[in-house]
């Protein structure tokens, strides 16, 4: 094992511990619960990020997220609601029917590029929105309320997950399963990135043409990707269905799908963990200004501007961080 | 590594202010409401109009030496968060409320908002104040929440009735944003007209919430030629052009609203053409408002710079909780008492003229009292300020 | 019917209209498996477009294009490339953002066994792949002679080193045959003489070469057949010294104003 | 039927000079300005700030909005979007700035301007009837006129003086321009200020008509995303003709769909993403990738 490898290990070992140890622990003895919540929705909006990076990755800008989180959403919450169906069989399915919906959009769509593209994603969203709005399955403007909690799941008797109803304190057990579906997209990004996947995304990101004639079947890959990348999106919204225990067709609008895409900018498009960093600072920067009242939006919008002269490429550009993020 | 150091930072800059908060109000010992509302971006005008009047009555009150609760005077202060109309930022405000031990919220301003907050504030035991009229949020099992308005399918009636019998009003016709409060206050709307037995000739057509200029959505409405022209859950930036449209295009009859509107933006907006249009207000009419209400109007002029209508129903939320605490001390810390209190509680409207009073109501909507009862005034503009046409209540 | 061998390459009556121009007219020619074959005529004669639709990536109006007699006009672009006719274009033929190496490596994908899934999981193909990919790539590397700058980002490479990528990542397809798009294109005489012999050497493997070019002294250099197209038609077909005496040739070059071409 | 051709026509010239500034933006310096929409509502405010409040001729006033946001725009420029182009390695990074900039012009309509809608007393009163066939109140038809003769201005001027020109050279190719002696800083600058400014102007006259509020601005950039789409990114005359069809798209779909109210927009956005689908550099656009 190289030098390289073991400070990867170490470096891992050292996140998974602070989000599963350590930052519940600082919780537990500071007494600031609310951060679970924040955190939690940190985490889920990173995972959607991480799709919207993923398209980025493939040189498309993605400003439709949102209408896969919303897709993922309503499918999980009508699942539970309508088929009676366990959230932790309707999450899968959510961000599959999503991936589904990403292939039949982006099989005419991923053709295009640059602003094209992400005009047409920016679209979606809002027509999604609509759709959510006008289709009888969706319950219209007055959205899917009171949704049940998680049930239990369980294989041949040994329960995997509690019910959480059940359990004392569900924010942490949300907390746990955001952070833990977290782990899983960014492990599965890191694979992509840095398998020969990684390598064919790219060269499709700088030359699709070159690409092309070097037999890559771009058209083929896109699709794939852009799935992966909704799946993400779908996931995303139907946790976040289940923590609200509704869902409205305003739940992820346009703003949301252009957030998604900030997230994955100001974290750095070349890093796989960007848009990690980026929705945390983001997100959880917004919530820290609280107290600033009135001059919120005003100070928050002056600091992102001066990081933005500050680090064009992205807050991973500062290179403190060699060892824990493999530079793209 | 990185993303430790940033929340030890974060948790360090929250302690620090909060240190520095707790250090400006000393005399009196501090209870704090909260506020989770939309305070920025296109609806800023219906939290900022809430937040605002409570802020100005906390800081009336702390002036004549705070409020008396048991045998206890208490500072007000009111905390806000800006949800930005998104309900994860909402959940997450209402997360920052139980964190600061608060236990009265008012807000959110809209329904997904109010939905959404639903589990933290069940869980955290927090009785919020949402203006949302989804009947899922008043009706048991919910009980944490409590309607802070006048709902449209409650005040919609009493219009239409009124309308009807004055005014010889027999087909009417709605307009709506496409979008969830207004779709949904259109449907109750028309089911309410429907049952008063007012023939509906145009209920479908809707226009996006971004739309600036109305001529070409209200063609069509006006070419059915109603009666009455019901804007449902129009937002008071949208209410003087759909006005302005409507009058432009030569619609003679009346138009109505059940949402709360502002006359200085009705004024600018439409001017005289906004002449007989009919909005649900609160009781800063010079008929029915009293020296209270005459006084918190001049100190929000005097800490804002500019009144705003919308305010007048938006009052009442503070007042209700703060009325409620003293009618029952142990409320403070136990929102299970605020709601034994809540079916028996009665005080004197200080806002009113007359003998009307502060009481929950609702039983005959939600099956609870889970409403405030807020007087159900119904304005109606005239060349610049607002008249009061009928005064009403709800059960 | 006589024993005259299939040829490599047929292009029968190609055509291609864009709008009401036609940017090449019923253009026919065999290529010859081994050879190197050039594809001259003044800017707008239709070569660029010619090669386009020789690989699939222009559709065409009409005519097809035969690869060991079987069509191939109307598949997709990555299955003609699979096939073996591969083609690199003019300076931008390279990822900008990648090293040689890792640029050598994307290039032979039309090799992989494996399937994305595999590559994602790791499968035992997936594996076999990357090994096999990776010592063909310094193969490669160490064929065109730049193995020196292996590790060097496209970015950063000085125009000669360029091109030289351009033919790597086109031979590491292992093509049958390769499409350059003027590989001479702003060379001076001394890196234009470098890749004339590394052309040549390509050619030695195996690998049949067909040239849009401009540089009309390497043309004649390195070419077993010339191809002369003028707005859209051909006008002349033959060997270096065939075309150097052709009248048709002679007039459209000096009709066109075209000074940087030699004749 | 002549009602919903004249709603179209108004529309579509006011949708087209929001557009224009846009666009010319987005030609030039290859930026999807996110914050297009705030800054006309800025144009908005400031006329009803000068017009509405301290009763200046209106034609001041509006020259005041269009003075403000050439500034403003000069210094957007210079100080953001400029060194920002230069130093990212990705040029979409742009739109991360272009929205920062939205959130703080955001923050600051709210701090100055307050919360509320605002309107304008009407400039010219009256409305034209020709025998319910057509109703078009006089102030709409004089916006109607002066947005279109603006945009012939804007045109003419972008023909025929120097500046113009200048800037079309650089909006064809960047590189180019420069060898051809054309200072690219210097007029980048000039470019964004132009576009900036007509925002400005639009938000101005139309604030006599619709008012102003700030929720106008992210709605309002999205809207002009469209047209820019439908036209042609970066083709001025793409982008006139795509206001004048989104215009007409919501004249005639408004009409047409009326009964079935909720999907109008639904179907208007579909055909959107089916006809960009099908012809991606809209209508007179340039591929781009």
């Amino acid at each position: 094992m190289s030098l390289k490898d073991a400070r990867r290990i170490l470096a891992l070992a050292a996140f998974l511990i602070s989000v599963f140890w350590l930052i519940p622990y600082l919780i537990a003895v500071s007494g600031y619960w609310n951060f679970y919540f924040t955190l939690t929705s940190v985490a889920l909006l990173s995972v959607a990020s991480a799709g919207v990076w993923l398209t980025f990755y493939i040189g498309r800008i993605n400003i439709g997220q949102g209408a896969f989180a919303l897709i993922g959403a309503y499918v999980s919450a009508i699942l539970v609601t309508k088929a009676g169906i366990s959230f932790w069989i309707s999450l899968p399915i959510a961000g599959l029917f999503a991936g589904m919906v990403a292939v039949l959009i982006g099989l005419p769509i991923l053709r295009l590029r640059g602003v094209y593209f992400a005009m047409i994603t920016l679209v979606l969203t809002e027509v999604v929105r609509l759709a959510a709005l006008a289709l009888p399955i969706t319950n219209g403007a007055k959205g899917i309320v009171s949704i049940p909690l998680p049930s239990e799941l369980s294989i041949f008797g040994i329960v995997l997950i509690p019910d959480f109803s059940a359990i004392e304190n569900p924010k942490l057990a949300f907390y746990y399963t955001a952070c833990a579906l977290m782990v899983a997209c960014y492990a599965a990004m890191y694979r992509i990135v840095n398998s020969r996947l990684g390598q064919l995304c790219r060269s499709m990101q700088q030359n699709e043409e070159l690409a092309l004639s070097v037999g890559v079947n771009i058209a083929y890959l896109r699709v794939i990707i852009f799935a992966i990348s909704s799946f993400f999106g779908g996931v995303g919204g139907a946790m976040f269905g289940a923590i609200a225990q509704s869902v409205y067709p305003s739940s992820f609008v346009v703003k949301d799908s252009i957030d998604f895409m900030l997230n994955c900018f100001l974290g750095g498009l070349g890093y796989v963990f960007g848009p990690m960093l980026g929705t945390l600072v983001l997100y959880f920067g917004w919530d820290l200004l609280f107290e600033l009242g009135k001059y919120q939006l005003l100070i928050y919008s002056c600091v992102l501007i001066l990081v933005i002269l500050v680090l064009p490429n992205g807050l991973l550009s500062v290179r403190l961080s060699r060892i824990l993020w493999a530079r793209q | 590594m990185n993303r430790r150091s940033i929340f030890s930072a974060a948790s360090a800059a929250l302690l620090l202010s909060m240190a520095q908060g707790s250090v400006v109000f000393a005399e009196n010992p501090l209870l704090k409401i909260g506020f989770v509302g939309v305070t920025s971006g296109p609806a800023a005008a219906w939290g900022i109009s809430n937040q605002r009047s409570m802020e100005t009555r906390a800081a009336w009150i702390n002036e004549i030496g705070g409020y008396k609760i048991g045998h206890v005077m208490y500072d007000i202060e009111i905390v806000s968060f800006d949800d930005q109309k998104d309900p994860k930022r909402a959940i997450a405000g209402m997360e920052k409320m139980a964190q600061e031990g608060i236990h009265y919220v008012v807000g959110p301003n809209v329904d997904n908002g109010a939905a959404a907050v639903r589990p933290v504030a069940e869980a955290s035991g927090i009785m919020y104040f949402p203006y949302a009229f989804p009947k899922e949020l008043y009706t048991a099992p919910a009980s944490n929440a409590v309607l802070g308005m006048v709902a449209n399918y409650q005040s919609g009636p009493a219009i239409y009735k009124y309308l009807i019998d004055e005014k010889g009003v027999k087909t009417v016709a709605f307009i709506a944003a496409n979008e969830s409060d207004p779709l949904s206050q259109r449907d109750s709307g028309l089911a309410a007209a429907e049952a008063l037995g007012l023939e509906a000739v145009s209920a479908n057509v809707t226009y996006q919430v971004d739309t600036t200029d109305f001529t070409p959505v209200l063609t069509p409405v006006i070419r059915t030629n109603p009666d009455l022209l019901v804007l449902s859950g129009v937002s008071p930036a949208n209410a003087p052009q759909l006005i302005r449209s409507a009058r432009e295009l030569g619609f003679e009859g009346l138009i109505s609203t059940e949402t709360a509107q502002d006359a200085q933006v009705l004024r600018e907006g439409a001017g005289d053409l906004a002449n007989g249009f009919i909005s649900v207000g609160g009781a800063s009419t010079p008929e029915i408002a009293s020296d209270m209400m005459n006084e918190f109007v001049a100190r929000y002029t005097d800490m804002f710079g500019e009144y705003n209508d919308e305010s007048n129903t938006k009052v009442y939320a503070l007042e209700y909780i703060l009325a409620t605490l003293a009618a029952n001390p142990a409320g403070i810390d136990d929102v299970e008492e605020f709601k034994m209190t809540m079916d028996t509680f009665e005080a004197p409207n200080p806002y009113m003229k007359g003998d009307a009073v502060l009481r929950y109501v609702g039983t005959s909507s939600f099956g609870q009292r889970r409403q405030l009862s807020v007087p159900l005034v119904v304005n109606v503009f005239n060349n610049g300020e607002f008249e009061t046409l009928l005064v009403a209540e709800v059960d | 019917m006589g024993a005259a061998v299939t040829p490599l390459l047929e292009i029968r009556e190609l055509t291609r209209k864009f709008g009401g121009l036609t940017a090449t007219d019923a253009v026919s020619f065999d290529v010859q498996e081994h050879e190197i074959l050039s594809v001259i005529g003044p800017n707008g004669a239709g070569k660029s477009t010619l090669f386009k639709m020789m690989t699939s990536f222009l559709a065409t109006t009409s005519g097809e294009v035969l690869f060991r007699g079987k069509r191939i006009s109307d598949l997709k672009p990555h299955i003609v490339a699979r096939m073996g006719i591969v083609r690199t274009f003019q300076e931008t033929s390279i990822f900008k953002n990648m090293t040689v190496r890792e640029s050598v490596l994307i290039a032979q994908h039309l090799r992989s066994t494996a399937s994305l899934s595999g590559y994602f999981f790791g499968s035992r193909a997936a594996r076999s792949d990357e090994d096999s990919f990776g010592r063909r790539a310094d193969e490669v590397l160490s064929f065109l002679g730049i193995s020196e700058i292996a590790n060097e980002r496209a970015s950063n490479l000085p125009q000669g080193h360029l091109r030289a990528l351009g033919i790597a990542i086109g031979l590491s397809t292992d093509p049958v045959a390769l499409l350059l798009d003027e590989p001479f294109a702003g060379m001076n005489q001394d890196e234009t003489m470098k890749m004339v012999s590394l052309v040549k050497s390509v050619r030695d493997r195996g690998v049949t070469v067909l040239l849009v070019e401009h540089d009309m002294a390497a043309v004649m250099t390195i070419s077993d057949r010339i191809i002369v197209l003028n707005f859209g038609k051909k006008i002349a077909e033959g060997t270096p010294a065939q075309i150097q005496s052709d009248e048709n040739v002679i007039e459209a070059y000096l009709g066109s104003s075209d000074d940087e071409i030699g004749i | 039927m002549e009602q919903v051709i004249a709603n179209g026509l108004y529309l579509g010239a006011q949708y087209a000079m929001i557009a224009l500034g846009l666009t010319l933006i987005f030609a030039l310096m290859n930026v999807l300005n996110f914050a297009h929409g705030q800054m006309y509502v800025i144009g908005g405010f400031v006329t009803y700030t000068f017009y509405g409040q301290f009763e200046i001729p209106f034609i001041f006033a509006l020259l005041a909005s269009c003075a403000t946001l050439a500034i403003l725009g000069a210094l957007i420029e210079r100080f953001l979007f400029g060194p920002v182009i230069r130093r990212s390695s990705r040029e979409e990074s742009t739109m991360l700035l272009a929205a920062g900039i939205a959130f703080l012009l955001d923050a600051v309509i709210l701090l100055v301007f307050g919360e509320k809608q605002r309107g304008v007393p009407k400039i010219v009163n009256g409305v034209f009837n020709w025998d319910f066939r057509i109703i078009m109140p006089y102030d709409r038809i004089l916006i109607c006129v002066i947005a279109i003769l603006s945009i012939v201005a804007f045109i003419s001027f972008m023909h025929f003086s120097k500046t113009g020109r200048a800037l079309r050279a650089l909006a064809q190719d960047r590189v180019a321009a420069e060898l051809m002696g054309v200072n690219v800083k210097r007029y980048s600058m000039i470019g964004f200020a132009l576009g900036a400014m007509l925002a400005g102007l639009v938000g101005g006259l139309l604030v006599t008509i619709t008012g102003v509020n700030l929720g106008m601005g992210g709605p309002t950039s999205i809207k002009a995303f469209l047209m820019v789409m439908i036209g042609g990114a970066g083709v001025i005359s793409g982008a006139i003709a795509g206001g004048f069809i989104l215009g007409m798209l919501e004249a005639v779909g408004l009409a047409v769909l009326s009964q079935y109210g909720d999907i109008t927009y639904l179907a208007i956005f579909i055909a959107l993403m089916v006809f960009l689908a099908i012809r991606p550099q809209g209508l007179m656009g340039k591929p781009w990738g």
